[in-house]
């Protein structure tokens, strides 16, 4: 694992979804699980919301990593979002790939209202994943490509 | 990027000016993160004209703040740094519509579930997150438009699925307060699980004779439609407007009311039960678990309601013996074919009910392998008096009187091998206890034995009946029964456990044992709760709302849930939580009209080139392409559309306007988190 | 046929050195089935799990490791006879494959005698080999069999670690399997069930050699239910187990007073008879309880 | 330990103080057995399953459940000097059945590991760890069965350690690197003089 610049803290965005991945993660707040700060959640009614753009937006502006995380399969309170969400997130993965970002940065889970310790569990893989990798590219601060963005 | 303003707004929008509130939450959050930093840093933001914090922002003086602000500062947007939206948006929504300000721009940054409480060994991170999180809070604020919710009127007709008595007492609840209420049972009979018990505890009630007056009346009721075998095939909609499918499946028997829409005059099932002496085919009634046989043409029991009999096609041979026996009534039509119907209901309350759990997935007791060995609803047939043997409990291998029975107590509950239930069954102490007492009543002589780990007696007089039970000479052995052995002869068995208080290995020798298996939900229900969008906690029974604040609710507005389907119920329980999602029910529909949130999709014209690809992506079909002045251009019926965005993450043009979370939104709170705020 | 099914024979302490019948019989027999058990040479104790599991169990792991190495290093799967072995070999090699931090510990050791334990191989019971249908299944073990077994009664003991903890085992039911029952009838030969099958025959975690009279006194429970049931022999898949039941009624003779002359077979010495083996090629002689009115009845 | 020391040594041994106090009981006892059975122990709820399916219990005092119970509360004294740890036969069925899936024959397997680390051993135990260190072989060859291989067209001895004694001396390092030899030769020494 190359070591990661002194003073360099992971910033990873998340966008969840209202009805699931929100309340279980509501649900890891009540019952008190820890996990690590560097996840900043923004809520969407559904993961169908969830427009390519958005993320390419949050790399290009120096993301570290992105979560997205919805209902389960069968589960969604729109029948379908979260399917067609995770067909957009193929999509996103390979155009990472092409702009030579790894694609481990880009994740997406399926975390239901009651499973709130798996949330918390899920944050801890992608913190950790970050930390492996290292600074995005695009990082404002550390990342090689800062001063093209 | 489309413009930062919605096709529909007319006038400038005013120079933004928000007031962010941080609220310490006693010390939830106050706890774990600084709050003068956070109020310092918000001062920071650009747009931000107003900071203030409470102790208490929930509180009615901390409301008060922020309708004073809206008032002198002439303020645009409120931020309130505090718990989940999810608990508390409803609140200050209020307090900013008290303001005078449109109460959607409000928007919350959830500092306490989704940060203090989950790092509270870290005030620097989560007073760093706090911050973070106002920031993208405010940056949202500033671009949030003047939202009006829609109201939508409410069919005056409620469902309840599944009849037991949970089902039976939500539906007689709607019916008498004037609510048209269609009642779907699977089985071809209302009553549940709770007709095929004997005696009922702590009381000692029949529960046939308490349970009957109920399904008479069911029956009865001009308010309630009952559809029995029956099952919810489809649902469209929302609530105020569920349109549901119920697959209603032939009978081969028609009701006098069926005859008489054919023409027959006097003529449908009256249940006389001419036509099952004749059928020659005989299957075990499952209603007996299997153990007393009915005629291909059957009822459950005597006292079923709709008293009409049904065809079981898989036995059936269509001799047509049944339909001469039947005579002039001529009810039996053996080339019935199921029936599909279409009803409009506002709310509907699911109440699937349980099952057994099969318990001899625990093979250590040997269920379906030794014959002595029987389930407590077997149990509870075998000591019925309308049961397969009349109210005489036998033994399966001879026939003979048990004296000596073993009463296995977490069967399958409390089991976090995987291969049980994790969770308690809640009702099965209770009724061990009363089965106990039922064979000391009923066979001289007879010894119970109850092997328990904890007898959980919590209910009203469930404590002073455990202390009958003990008075009346049950022996509690305090050891979970680690295995069970058959003597191959005398089909006997050996019942093996430690006494834990005494310190010993047990072995009794027992004449019959009575596993007091676990539950769960029934077959049916995992396909029916798919079909309303209403999502099982992990225990695999329905979600509630909220636990506490909302139990009968689910996260699907105007479904509700009752009953054992929620988790594990007994009796009283479960009739209580069925008068309370009947309540929940019948609000909306008295009020006949319900507020949906404004969250739905707005087509900007000017950007939409008509290709027409979101219109297969919405789930709801509200979207329809049309022609406008020479045009095709994509077109929302707003009262179809839910607001889940699923097209507005999609549209190749950015010309799809998600209200409350519209792209630049989004966009701007990205920003705010990733480039300080600007754009 | 497809080729011969080429596994190292591991063959542990008992079955060698005790049972020597067994050793045979297992080659002879597999031989006819289509599978070559050839030597591992310089294997050594297992080690006995009840012994060095209860002593360190960093050591168990170590030697265990060892002889997984030793079949690595030929390229071969190891088909075993013992319950026993099954347990110390089946398990560690199982476990250093999914425990990186445990296998780095076992290399370290096994660094000084220049091995490595790399995770290439898997380890079946020899009973496990002869009731898969893809490898040989009980159609296959009827055809080979020349002299059937007829007119006794065999009661099956199924012993511990073969199948238990079930969470780390894959063969099926621990509280009432049947398909040794299966290969015991596949012979020709009845089978009866008997109270608490599934106990254990006493001898285990070094409780043998710690109080003899305890591990008896479980043997002794067995040896009665098995009577009641009518049974004339014992057949086991452990040879450890076999030298519980076999010496061990000599033992409760002179202990407990009680006599039995149940004759004990391992699996495989009654495969050897069934596949027409002269009694003199298994060494029968061994045995501590006289096989003879046994032979008597069968052939 | 609150000591009574009466003159009479027999009172002080009859009225001997049985309170459980919390100095009683050592934490790393409780951690170290979870660590090395490799299961949470703690989570015992005391059901008795496992000394109801216990073989060796209904004819000893030796009680599975009371183990667990000395393991929850570190009541390291007890659990190791107690002979009936050395009951067990290791036959699983407690931890098959155990309704929180917990593994009560490795936690006595783990108390025995650290009863060695205190020279509590029974003899037998080192006695085959000294037979392994010389042959290889817990139960090594004798000439009766060399004659019966032979016989049967085996080799007299078998393919293992006794036929490549050369492989011995691997085995004598791994012992070796756990002092195992060392320690079975001084234990024994003790005992037997």
């Amino acid at each position: 694992m190359a070591e990661n610049p002194e003073g360099w803290q992971p910033r990873i965005l998340a966008i969840i979804c209202n009805w699931c991945s929100y309340a279980g993660a509501d649900l890891a707040g009540g019952a008190r699980i820890q996990y690590p700060p560097d996840v900043r959640a923004i809520r969407v009614m559904c993961t169908g919301r969830v427009d390519a753009l958005f993320i390419m937006k949050a790399f290009t502006d120096g993301a570290d990593s992105v979560l997205v995380s919805g209902c389960h399969f069968g589960d969604c309170h729109y029948l379908e979002g979260n399917y067609k969400a995770a067909k957009r997130m193929f999509l996103v993965k390979s155009l990472l790939k092409n702009i030579g970002l790894d694609d481990r940065r880009l994740r997406m889970t399926f975390v239901s209202a009651s499973e709130g310790a798996k949330w918390a569990k899920v944050i801890e893989d992608v913190v950790n994943v970050t930390h492996e990798l290292g600074p995005s590219p695009f990082n404002r601060e550390y990342g090689e490509l800062k001063n093209l963005v | 990027m489309a413009e930062a303003v919605s096709p529909t707004t007319s006038e400038k929008p005013k120079a933004p000016r928000i007031g962010v509130y941080v609220c310490h939450c006693g010390t939830n959050i106050a706890g774990s993160i600084d709050i003068n930093a956070v109020k310092e840093y918000a001062k920071t933001l650009p747009n931000v004209a107003v900071v203030d914090d409470y102790q208490y922002m929930c509180s009615t003086p901390g409301q008060g703040k922020i309708e004073t602000a809206i008032k002198e500062q002439g303020l645009t947007g409120i931020v309130v740094a505090a718990c989940s939206p999810r608990l508390h948006e409803p609140t200050f929504r209020t307090a900013t519509k008290e303001g005078g300000l449109n109460p959607f721009r409000f928007e919350m940054a959830n500092i306490r579930e989704q940060n203090s409480w989950v790092h509270m060994h870290d005030q620097a991170g989560a007073t760093e997150k706090a911050k973070d999180a106002v920031r993208i809070a405010v940056a949202k604020a500033t671009l949030l438009e003047d939202l009006y919710p829609k109201t939508v009127p409410v069919e005056h007709a409620a469902m309840v699925v599944g009849a037991g008595v949970a089902g039976m007492q939500a539906a007689l609840d709607l019916a008498n307060s004037g609510i048209k209420t269609y009642l779907i049972e699977k089985a071809p009979t209302i009553g549940g699980r709770m007709s095929q018990l004997d005696k009922t505890f702590p009381t000692l009630d029949c529960s046939q004779c308490i349970l009957t007056p109920k399904m008479v009346d069911v029956g009865r009721s001009e308010n309630i439609v009952l559809m029995v075998n029956a099952e919810v095939e489809e649902v469209q909609g929302y609530i105020g407007n569920f349109d549901v499918t119920i697959r209603r499946k032939a009978t081969g028997v028609l009701s006098p009311k069926e005859a008489e829409a054919r023409g027959i005059v006097g003529g449908g099932c009256t249940g006389c039960g001419d036509c099952a002496p004749v059928c020659p085919v005989t299957k075990p009634n499952i209603f007996e678990m299997g153990m007393a046989p009915r005629k291909a043409i059957y009822i459950y029991h005597p006292q079923v309601v709709p008293l009409l009999y049904t065809i079981d096609w898989d036995a059936c041979v269509k001799c047509g013996l049944c339909v001469e026996a039947c005579g002039t009534k001529q009810a039996i039509d053996l080339e019935m074919k199921d029936e599909l119907v279409q009803v409009k209901v506002g709310t509907v309350i699911l109440a699937t009910g349980y099952e057994v759990f099969p318990i001899e997935n625990k093979e250590e007791w040997g269920y379906k392998r030794y014959e002595n060995v029987i389930s407590s609803l077997e149990f509870e047939r075998l000591i019925c008096a309308s049961g397969p043997t009349g109210g005489h409990l036998v033994r399966p291998s001879d026939g003979a009187t048990p004296k000596r029975i073993a009463f296995v107590l977490c069967a399958g509950s409390r089991d976090s091998t995987g291969v049980g239930k994790a969770y308690c069954s809640r009702f099965c102490c209770m009724y061990s206890l009363k089965h106990a007492h039922q064979i000391m009543e009923k066979i001289p002589g007879a010894v119970p034995y109850i092997f328990y780990m904890d007898i959980r007696s919590f209910g009203k007089a469930y404590e002073e009946f455990y202390y009958r039970i003990q008075d009346e000479g049950a022996k509690f052995i305090r050891g979970r029964v680690s295995n069970i052995q058959e003597d191959p002869d005398t089909k006997n068995l050996r019942v093996y456990a430690e006494d834990t208080l005494l310190g010993r290995p047990m072995e009794i020798e027992v004449d019959m044992v009575v596993l007091a298996a676990a539950v769960q939900p029934t077959e049916l229900t995992n396909k029916t709760r798919k079909l309303f969008g209403v999502s099982c906690s992990q225990d695999g029974w329905l979600l509630e709302a909220h636990p506490k604040l909302n139990p009968c609710g689910t996260t699907t507005a105007g479904v509700f849930v009752a009953g054992a389907c929620q988790s594990p119920k007994d009796i009283p329980d479960s009739v209580a939580s069925a008068e309370g999602a009947a309540s929940a029910a019948s609000i909306p529909i008295h009020r006949g009209e319900v507020e949906l949130e404004p969250y739905y999709a707005m087509c900007v014209e000017d950007k939409c080139a008509g290709c027409g690809m979101c219109v297969n992506l919405c789930p709801y079909s509200a979207l329809a392409l049309v022609e406008k002045d020479g045009r095709t251009v994509m077109q929302v019926t707003e009262a179809k559309c839910k607001g889940c965005g699923t097209c507005g993450g999609f549209c190749p043009g950015g010309a799809i306007w998600m209200n409350h979370f519209a792209t630049p939104q989004i966009v701007a709170q990205i920003d705010a988190f990733l480039l300080g705020g600007e754009q | 046929m497809n080729a011969d099914r080429k596994y190292a024979f591991y063959l542990g302490c008992i079955a060698p050195n005790r049972y020597p019948g067994s050793e045979a019989a297992s080659i002879r027999t597999s031989k006819k089935l289509g599978i070559d058990l050839v030597p591992l040479e310089g294997a050594s104790c297992c080690p006995a799990p009840g012994a060095f599991g209860s002593i360190d169990l960093n050591v168990w792991y170590a030697m265990a490791a060892r002889n997984i190495v030793l079949a690595e290093q030929k390229g071969l799967d190891i088909a075993l006879v013992c319950n026993g072995c099954y347990k110390s070999i089946y398990e560690v090699n199982h476990k250093l494959k999914h425990d990186k931090a445990l296998r780095e510990g076992v290399n370290e050791v096994l660094k000084e005698i220049d091995m490595e334990f790399k995770g290439t191989i898997d380890v079946w019971h020899l009973g496990e080999l002869l009731y898969d249908p893809e490898i040989v299944g009980v159609e296959k073990i009827r055809e080979s069999v020349k002299v059937p077994l007829k007119g006794v009664k065999i009661a099956v003991h199924y012993g511990c670690h073969l199948l238990k903890p079930k969470k780390e085992r894959h063969l099926g039911s621990t509280e009432n399997p049947m398909w040794v029952e299966e290969l015991v009838e596949a012979l020709g030969a009845e089978t009866v069930q008997y109270r608490n099958k599934m106990q254990c025959c006493g001898a285990g975690g070094g409780v043998r050699g710690y109080d003899l009279a305890h591990a008896l006194d479980i043997t002794n429970e067995k040896l009665t239910n098995m009577v009641e049931a009518g049974a004339e022999a014992v057949v086991d898949l452990c040879p450890f187990c076999q030298l519980q039941f076999d010496r061990g009624q000599i033992e409760i003779e002179e202990k407990f007073g009680i006599k039995y002359d149940m004759p004990v077979f391992h699996y495989a010495e009654l495969l050897g008879l069934a596949q027409g083996m002269n009694p003199s090629e298994l060494a029968l002689d061994l045995h501590a309880i006289n096989t003879e009115p046994f032979l008597k009845k069968v052939l | 330990m609150v000591t009574k020391n009466y003159p009479d040594p027999k009172l002080n041994e009859k009225l001997r103080d049985r309170y459980y106090r919390r100095d009683q009981s050592n934490p790393d006892f409780t951690k170290e057995t979870e660590k090395l059975a490799g299961s949470m122990a703690h989570m015992c709820y005391q059901c008795g399953t496992c000394t109801g399916g216990c073989p060796s219990a209904p004819r000893s005092t030796y009680r599975i459940r009371e183990f667990m119970r000395r393991g929850v509360l570190g009541l390291e004294e007890e659990a190791l000097t107690d002979p009936d740890l050395w009951l067990c036969t290791t036959c699983y069925s407690c931890t098959d059945r155990c309704p929180r899936d917990l593994a009560p024959t490795d936690v006595i397997m783990a108390m025995r590991n650290l009863a060695f680390r205190r020279d509590i051993v029974p003899v037998n135990f080192l006695k085959t760890v000294q037979a392994i260190y010389a042959s290889g072989h817990g139960v090594p060859n004798n000439d009766t069965n060399r004659a019966a291989r032979e016989k049967l067209g085996l080799t007299r001895d078998p393919p293992t350690t006794h036929m490549y004694p050369e492989y011995i001396k691997g085995i004598q390092k791994i012992l070796d690197h756990y002092k195992l030899k060392e320690n079975a030769d001084r234990i024994v020494k003790e005992r037997e003089g």
